[in-house]
């Protein structure tokens, strides 16, 4: 099993506030892997770091062994590292296809494609990750309009239409009505089985990520606090404490 | 260009002059810049009718100080295309009214340009600006820009494209052999423009109206939530704008030369300042304000008049570069 | 008749008035010539502007600069500019009807690659900055260039510069820079409706809804924007070499880089026909258009009173256009779906939609 | 309805709109028993208050000529009339307005608008429709080298303007013993087309004597500062500045002057009189050396208007608020004149009879002598130059017109 990526000894800080703390950690291919800490633990920063908002103050980041931590965002994200965001971001007057459509992965996209026609294939498969994520009868709408929940589901299904070699997921569930949050559950694992995509997910909520991750880490406050399978991290006393410490109580 | 250059040097008095004069018209520029700053501040408005503002309250002064008939004095619209045309001429026509307006100094005029300038922005914050605040940034520079054509050809309309001054009669220094001169309303002016900036941060530091002004900038929702009336603070903020503007441009009209169609150069000058120093910097704004009244001066003496007003929009596009180069998001390499 | 067929009716409606219009209304011909260029100003400005998001203040820059080099090109060819340009003891000039197609041709070519050079540099200075700093950004790009271009004595500085004579009839001169002008709006129409069919029109609006996320997703966001903006550079280089040369005066400040007057009606223009459509453009400069020549000629003295008016109105209460108010109040015309019950259901969930599937839906 | 059914609709509705409203009158040259003229003039813009004065000229100009029983043309008598349009002092309005005139109004005798820019832009156009212009406000040299055959200019060319203040600058050098070509001179000059061909004309001049311009300055059009040129005439001290830049350039250069204290001896500007520069700075303009076109104290005298001072004070009962009668407006009905001499010695509306009956102008007016070139120029007028002598515009040159003597130096 290899790692996809490998983050090591990464610190960044923002005015005297250090965020990340000499992180390291490894998201091996094929999982899901977990990331989870109490609020303001640098999760998101870290997220921001591996896919390339800012600059890191130290450390290494590798995906798939080539050192992107001085790569800009767009190039990361040709390389097949994807996120999606906390707030939903998507382009939101634009339809649920075209949206889909223009989520495509521009890896080998050369000048002359700007503008080129998009093959009938490609909307044949934007319909089907829309079927998939369960927005079909939706797919003429404006994305703009639809409810916070299925633009969620949109941003994933646009994720999904990049073919992207890893995913970071941050905070898929929260928002989503609780009752859906199984079928979400399913899909993800569903992405990463039958797409061969690799999930890194931060998440806040401790039945979805036990379920769903393979392996998980915890941060809290800028540092690495432990790593291991679902049970391991469940049981951890470390964990539990920062969470007790903070809002969150791991009664399953 | 090397010529006007080794003049410098040989007569190194001219820097003194080069230097004073920046100084006082640049104290000018700082002024309606901070109003620029204010209400891009407080309310998020790119005020492109800034210039124009000043230009108006130049007119007001102007105006004033000239000895005039009221009614051949009064604006002279031509509305030929319309009935209104009748309606002048009766007023015209009405001896009783034909009286002559006293001419007002200058420097009284000030306040009036103040007062009156205090009252317009109430009025286009009313019909225009509370509109804007809130639409997309492109929105407020769209609708003032549109304003600032109304303004100038009105004023064109009304008091003609000629060039005008007003006189303050005031004495003319000279120093080093003739060498130097400075005629005393640029001193005042200086005085008068510091001592409005004085006024105008004392009142944004101690009043309750600034201090409202202030948390609104900062975040209007929460200072709506606290009971302050937004509404009211921004309709205020606009209208202590167009004032500072009609202070700045009384102090234009005494010091330079006014005419309706220099508001843009004046609007310009003042986003220089403003992005240059930034907003909410007070210190940066007065520093630019001064750099850009010298700059312009020695430009056009080293360069060629000429190339002056390159200067002001050539600096604009500059700063605008230089703040991109440095706050874009390069993602720097780890050291 | 289906879609298809009525849009073909139209085009060729349009195309066969455009044609016949000089030849029916003579007397009109440089008023639609000048309509026609404004509604290239429109669609090329919509396409950073309204598409992009990128609301520039300054595409009035490639006006001028197409102007320029096309003016250098004709008479360079033959004599010396700075010579020509000499304002005085002008040197007598005299171009054959052969020189002067010969350099019309070259120099209008010559602005469009001259724009789109300048485009592709331009766009390294100005797209990295955002919102109104854009727009000013633009705006003082345009007004430095007025300024230098007047301070530049191999053109004639503020002089300007009085372009080659036409050689034959003023009617044949009159319809030649008409159907140039049409082409030309004409071309830049098909051509930018082509651009917005495929990907780079997909590109642009997810630039415009949301820049990050389309970094994030992969785009090359500064190739599609650099690529719309040199688009625009070009087709207006060339309007800005035919309409100099219509004209046969130059000069920097008010005829090449007119910045707040041309240069902001092609905003105007766009905000009134509704931005980011492919007509709205097209209907905003006609309407835009007629609007000037009535006040210019009914309300002498106050037209530019009731143009700033007009442009106030405009931004502050009507910034959907007209198309844009027509998309409004019947979506239905313009293939939108609106779900009605999509507000209601978001409250209410499901979330995930449970109605029927694709393979059902198509039955 | 469909989609494009509406587009349709709209452009149609655009079109026809567009139509309409410009369709306004399609009047010909002559309507009934009235001729008519066209003029596209500045009635805003930078140029409006010599485009107002040039207006009301033309209009005193038809009003006499209408009162004293109009054009005779073919035993029958004709009134005047002139359709105005704005070209908004730019000479992108000026080309578009100048086709409107002719094909729209189906105008066939044109009166000029005000500058040479305007002029250069309209001249174009005229020549190839072949419509006669006379036109009294564009004194660029540059119209005149084109071989322009429908074009007539009714003012000396802009070289002149400061030519004789050149010639007397050299004069009073001699008289104190000096070389004419010791004499140092500055330069500034508005960046636009008038100001730049008065330039040209200068620097041929100074050449002419092989005199230095120490200072050669341009103006950027909407400058509101001179202060940084002045710093460089007191530095240098020259002998002799010259400042052109219409009234805008005349008052911020008065103020200036005055407010730096400039001791140049020798001060020459344009546009002096329409800037009301007198009335605005008083005594510090004493000195100054104005050029004219015209002077309500030369002994000019012609059929319509009398003698130069008789329309002086025709001009200032027709029009208020004016003190002095600027020469813009005095050539502009000048130039009605000559429309309405060519009219009676052509005895024909035909533009070609027209045209050669213009060339052959040669006629006494209250502005002075008119006899076009063959280029079409006006030159049986000389320019002269005044002096402001206690706030009084005296002419001090060319001798033959002189009715003061010079003051120098300047106090």
């Amino acid at each position: 099993m290899t790692a996809m990526i490998e983050v090591k000894d990464v610190s960044k800080a923002f005015g005297g506030i250090i965020a990340n703390d000499k992180i390291s950690l490894e998201v091996p291919e094929g999982r899901v892997t977990g990331l989870i800490g109490p609020n303001g633990s640098g999760k998101t920063t870290l997220f921001n770091s591996i896919v390339g908002y800012h600059p890191i103050d130290e450390g290494s980041i590798k995906f798939e062994g080539v050192e992107i931590s001085d790569f800009r965002v767009p190039k990361i994200a040709r390389l097949g590292l994807l996120r999606t965001f906390q707030q939903t971001r998507i382009y939101s007057k634009m339809n649920c296809v075209n949206n889909m459509l223009i989520s495509v992965n521009h890896r080998s996209e050369r000048f002359i494609d700007l503008f080129r026609d998009y093959p009938p294939e490609l909307t044949e498969k934007a319909e089907q990750l829309l079927d998939f994520v369960g927005l079909y009868s939706k797919r003429k709408l404006i994305s703009g309009d639809l409810s916070f929940g299925q633009q969620k589901l949109l941003e994933f299904a646009m994720a999904l239409m990049n073919e992207p070699r890893l995913l970071l997921l941050d905070e898929p569930t929260a928002g989503i009505n609780p009752t859906l949050i199984n079928g979400l559950i399913d899909r993800l694992r569903r992405a990463a089985a039958e797409m061969g995509v690799t999930l890194f997910v931060i998440e806040h909520n401790m039945p979805v990520i036990m379920n769903l991750a393979d392996s998980i880490y915890c941060l809290a406050n800028g540092r690495l606090l432990a790593h291991g399978s679902p049970d391991e991290i469940q049981s951890d006393e470390r964990v539990i404490n920062a969470y007790l410490g903070g809002h969150y109580t791991v009664d399953d | 260009m090397m010529d006007n250059l080794s003049l410098l040097v040989q007569v190194p008095v001219l820097n003194i002059q080069l230097l004073l004069d920046g100084i006082f018209v640049g104290s000018i520029f700082a002024l309606a810049a901070y109003g620029l700053a204010l209400v891009w501040g407080v309310m998020n408005v790119k005020n492109l009718a800034q210039g124009d503002f000043v230009i108006m309250g130049g007119y007001i002064a102007w105006w004033l100080s000239i000895d005039v008939n009221i009614w051949i004095g009064m604006p002279a619209f031509n509305f030929d295309f319309l009935w209104i045309s009748a309606l002048h001429i009766s007023t015209t026509a009405i001896p009783f009214l034909e009286f002559m307006k006293p001419a007002i100094h200058p420097i009284f005029g000030l306040p009036v340009a103040v007062v009156v300038m205090f009252g317009f922005g109430w009025f286009i914050y009313i019909t225009i600006i509370s509109r804007v605040i809130g639409k997309d940034m492109f929105t407020s520079l769209l609708a003032t820009f549109g304003l600032a054509l109304v303004i100038s050809q009105l004023l064109n309309l009304a008091f003609g494209p000629e060039v005008q001054v007003a006189e303050s009669g005031f004495e003319v220094n000279s120093f080093f052999d003739g060498m130097v001169t400075v005629a005393n309303i640029r001193f005042i002016s200086l005085i008068l423009a510091g001592l409005l900036a004085a006024m105008v941060i004392t009142f944004m530091k101690f009043s309750r109206m600034g201090q409202a002004i202030r948390a609104t900038a900062q975040d209007p929702r929460a200072a709506k939530v606290m009971g302050i009336d937004t509404e009211r603070i921004y309709a205020f903020t606009f209208a202590l704008n167009a004032a500072i503007c009609g202070a700045a441009g009384a102090l234009i009209s005494m010091i330079w030369v006014i005419q309706p169609f220099f508001g843009i150069a004046h609007s310009i000058r003042s986003f220089v300042i403003v992005t240059a120093a930034g907003l909410g910097n007070l210190p940066g704004v007065i520093i630019a304000g001064l750099g850009l009244g010298v700059a312009e001066l020695y430009s056009g003496f080293v360069f060629g008049a000429e190339l002056q007003q390159f200067t002001v929009v050539g600096l604009l596009v500059a700063i605008l570069v230089w703040r991109q180069i440095q706050q874009s998001r390069h993602r720097q390499p780890v050291q | 008749m289906t879609f298809k067929q009525k849009q073909l009716a139209l085009y060729g409606i349009l195309a066969v008035a455009g044609i016949a219009a000089p030849f029916v209304f003579p007397a009109y011909t440089f008023q639609i010539t000048v309509m026609w260029v404004m509604i290239l100003f429109a669609v090329t400005w919509d396409i950073m502007g309204g598409q992009m998001g990128y609301n520039s203040l300054g595409n009035i820059f490639f006006f001028g600069a197409g102007m320029y080099t096309c003016a250098i090109v004709q008479i360079g060819l033959y004599y010396d500019v700075a010579q020509y340009t000499a304002s005085y003891g002008a040197i007598k000039v005299d171009f054959t009807p052969e020189q002067y197609f010969t350099g019309l041709v070259l120099g209008i070519i010559a602005a469009a690659l001259v724009c789109v050079v300048f485009a592709v540099i331009l766009a390294h200075v100005v797209f990295g900055l955002r919102g109104p700093y854009f727009a000013i950004g633009t705006l003082g790009v345009t007004l430095s260039a007025g300024e230098l271009t007047g301070a530049w004595e191999y053109v004639g500085g503020g002089g300007g510069i009085a372009l080659p004579v036409f050689p034959g009839e003023p009617d044949d001169r009159a319809l030649m820079f008409y159907f140039m002008g049409f082409g030309l709006a004409v071309a830049t129409f098909l051509f930018v409706k082509w651009m917005f069919s495929g990907r780079f029109g997909l590109a642009a609006n997810a630039i415009r809804d949301d820049e990050e996320k389309a970094e994030g997703m992969g785009i090359r966001t500064m190739r599609v924007k650099t690529t719309g903006f040199a688009v625009a550079a070009f087709f207006l280089g060339m309007s800005g070499a035919v309409f100099g040369n219509m004209i046969g005066f130059i000069e920097p400040l008010e005829v090449a880089f007119p910045s707040v007057t041309f240069g902001i009606f092609m905003v105007i223009m766009c905000l009134l026909g509704g931005k980011g459509t492919l007509w709205g453009p097209v209907i905003g400069a006609t309407l835009f258009h007629a609007f000037k020549e009535v006040t210019w000629t009914y309300m002498l003295g106050w037209q530019w009173v009731m143009l700033g008016g007009l442009i106030i109105v405009l931004v502050v209460f009507f910034q959907q256009g007209v198309l844009g108010w027509m998309q409004e109040k019947w979506p239905e015309l313009f293939g939108i779906e609106v779900d009605e019950g999509a507000i209601a259901t978001a409250l209410a969930g499901p979330e995930i939609d449970e109605r029927p599937h694709r393979g059902e839906a198509a039955q | 309805m469909s989609i494009s059914t509406k587009f349709l609709r709209a452009l149609t509705f655009g079109v026809a709109a567009a139509g309409l409203l410009a369709a306004g009158p399609a009047s010909a040259k002559v309507e009934g028993d009235t001729i008519i003229l066209g003029s596209a003039i500045s009635f805003t813009g930078k140029y409006s208050t010599n485009g107002i004065h040039a207006k009301n000229g033309y209009n005193l100009g038809v009003k006499r000529v209408n009162e004293m029983g109009g054009v005779m043309v073919g035993g029958k008598a004709y009134k005047l009339k002139i359709i105005y349009y704005d070209d908004e002092s730019t000479p992108l309005r000026t080309a578009q307005l100048a086709e409107r005139l002719i094909k729209q109004d189906g105008i066939k005798f044109l009166l000029g608008p005000y500058s040479s820019a305007t002029t250069k832009a309209m001249a174009p156009i005229t020549e190839k429709y072949k419509i006669p212009m006379v036109e009294a406000e564009g004194a660029s040299r540059s119209l005149f080298t084109q071989g322009y055959k429908y074009l007539f200019c009714v003012i000396s060319t802009s070289e002149q303007y400061l030519a004789s203040s050149i010639a007397l600058a050299a004069e009073i050098a001699k008289k104190n013993g000096k070389k004419p070509s010791s004499v140092r001179v500055a330069m500034a000059f508005e960046n636009d087309p008038f100001s730049l061909d008065v330039r040209a004309g200068v620097m041929d001049d100074l050449k002419k004597f092989g005199m230095k311009a120490v200072i050669d300055d341009k103006l950027p059009r909407d400058l509101s500062d001179m202060s940084a040129t002045l710093t460089k005439v007191k530095a240098l001290k020259p002998d002799l500045l010259l400042i052109s830049g219409h009234s805008k350039g005349a008052v911020t250069a008065a103020r200036q002057i005055k407010e730096m204290k400039i001791k140049t001896p020798m001060i020459a500007m344009t546009h002096c009189e329409s800037a009301k520069i007198i009335k605005k700075f008083g005594d510090s303009t004493n000195g100054y050396l104005c050029p004219t076109q015209w002077a309500e104290t030369l002994n000019y005298s012609g059929a319509a208007f009398g003698t130069a001072g008789d329309y002086d004070k025709l001009f200032k009962a027709t029009y208020d608020g004016y003190k002095n009668v600027p020469y813009q407006a005095a050539q502009a009905s000048a130039a009605v004149l000559v429309w309405k001499d060519a009219f009676e010695r052509a005895q024909s509306f035909d533009t070609e009879k027209l045209r050669d009956a213009l060339a052959a102008t040669n006629m006494k007016t209250f502005y002075g002598g008119i006899k076009f070139s063959k280029a079409g120029n006006n030159i049986a007028k000389p320019m002269v130059l005044r002096q402001i002598q206690n706030g009084k515009l005296n002419v001090v040159a060319p001798s033959k017109w002189a009715s003061h003597k010079v003051d120098w130096p300047r106090k």
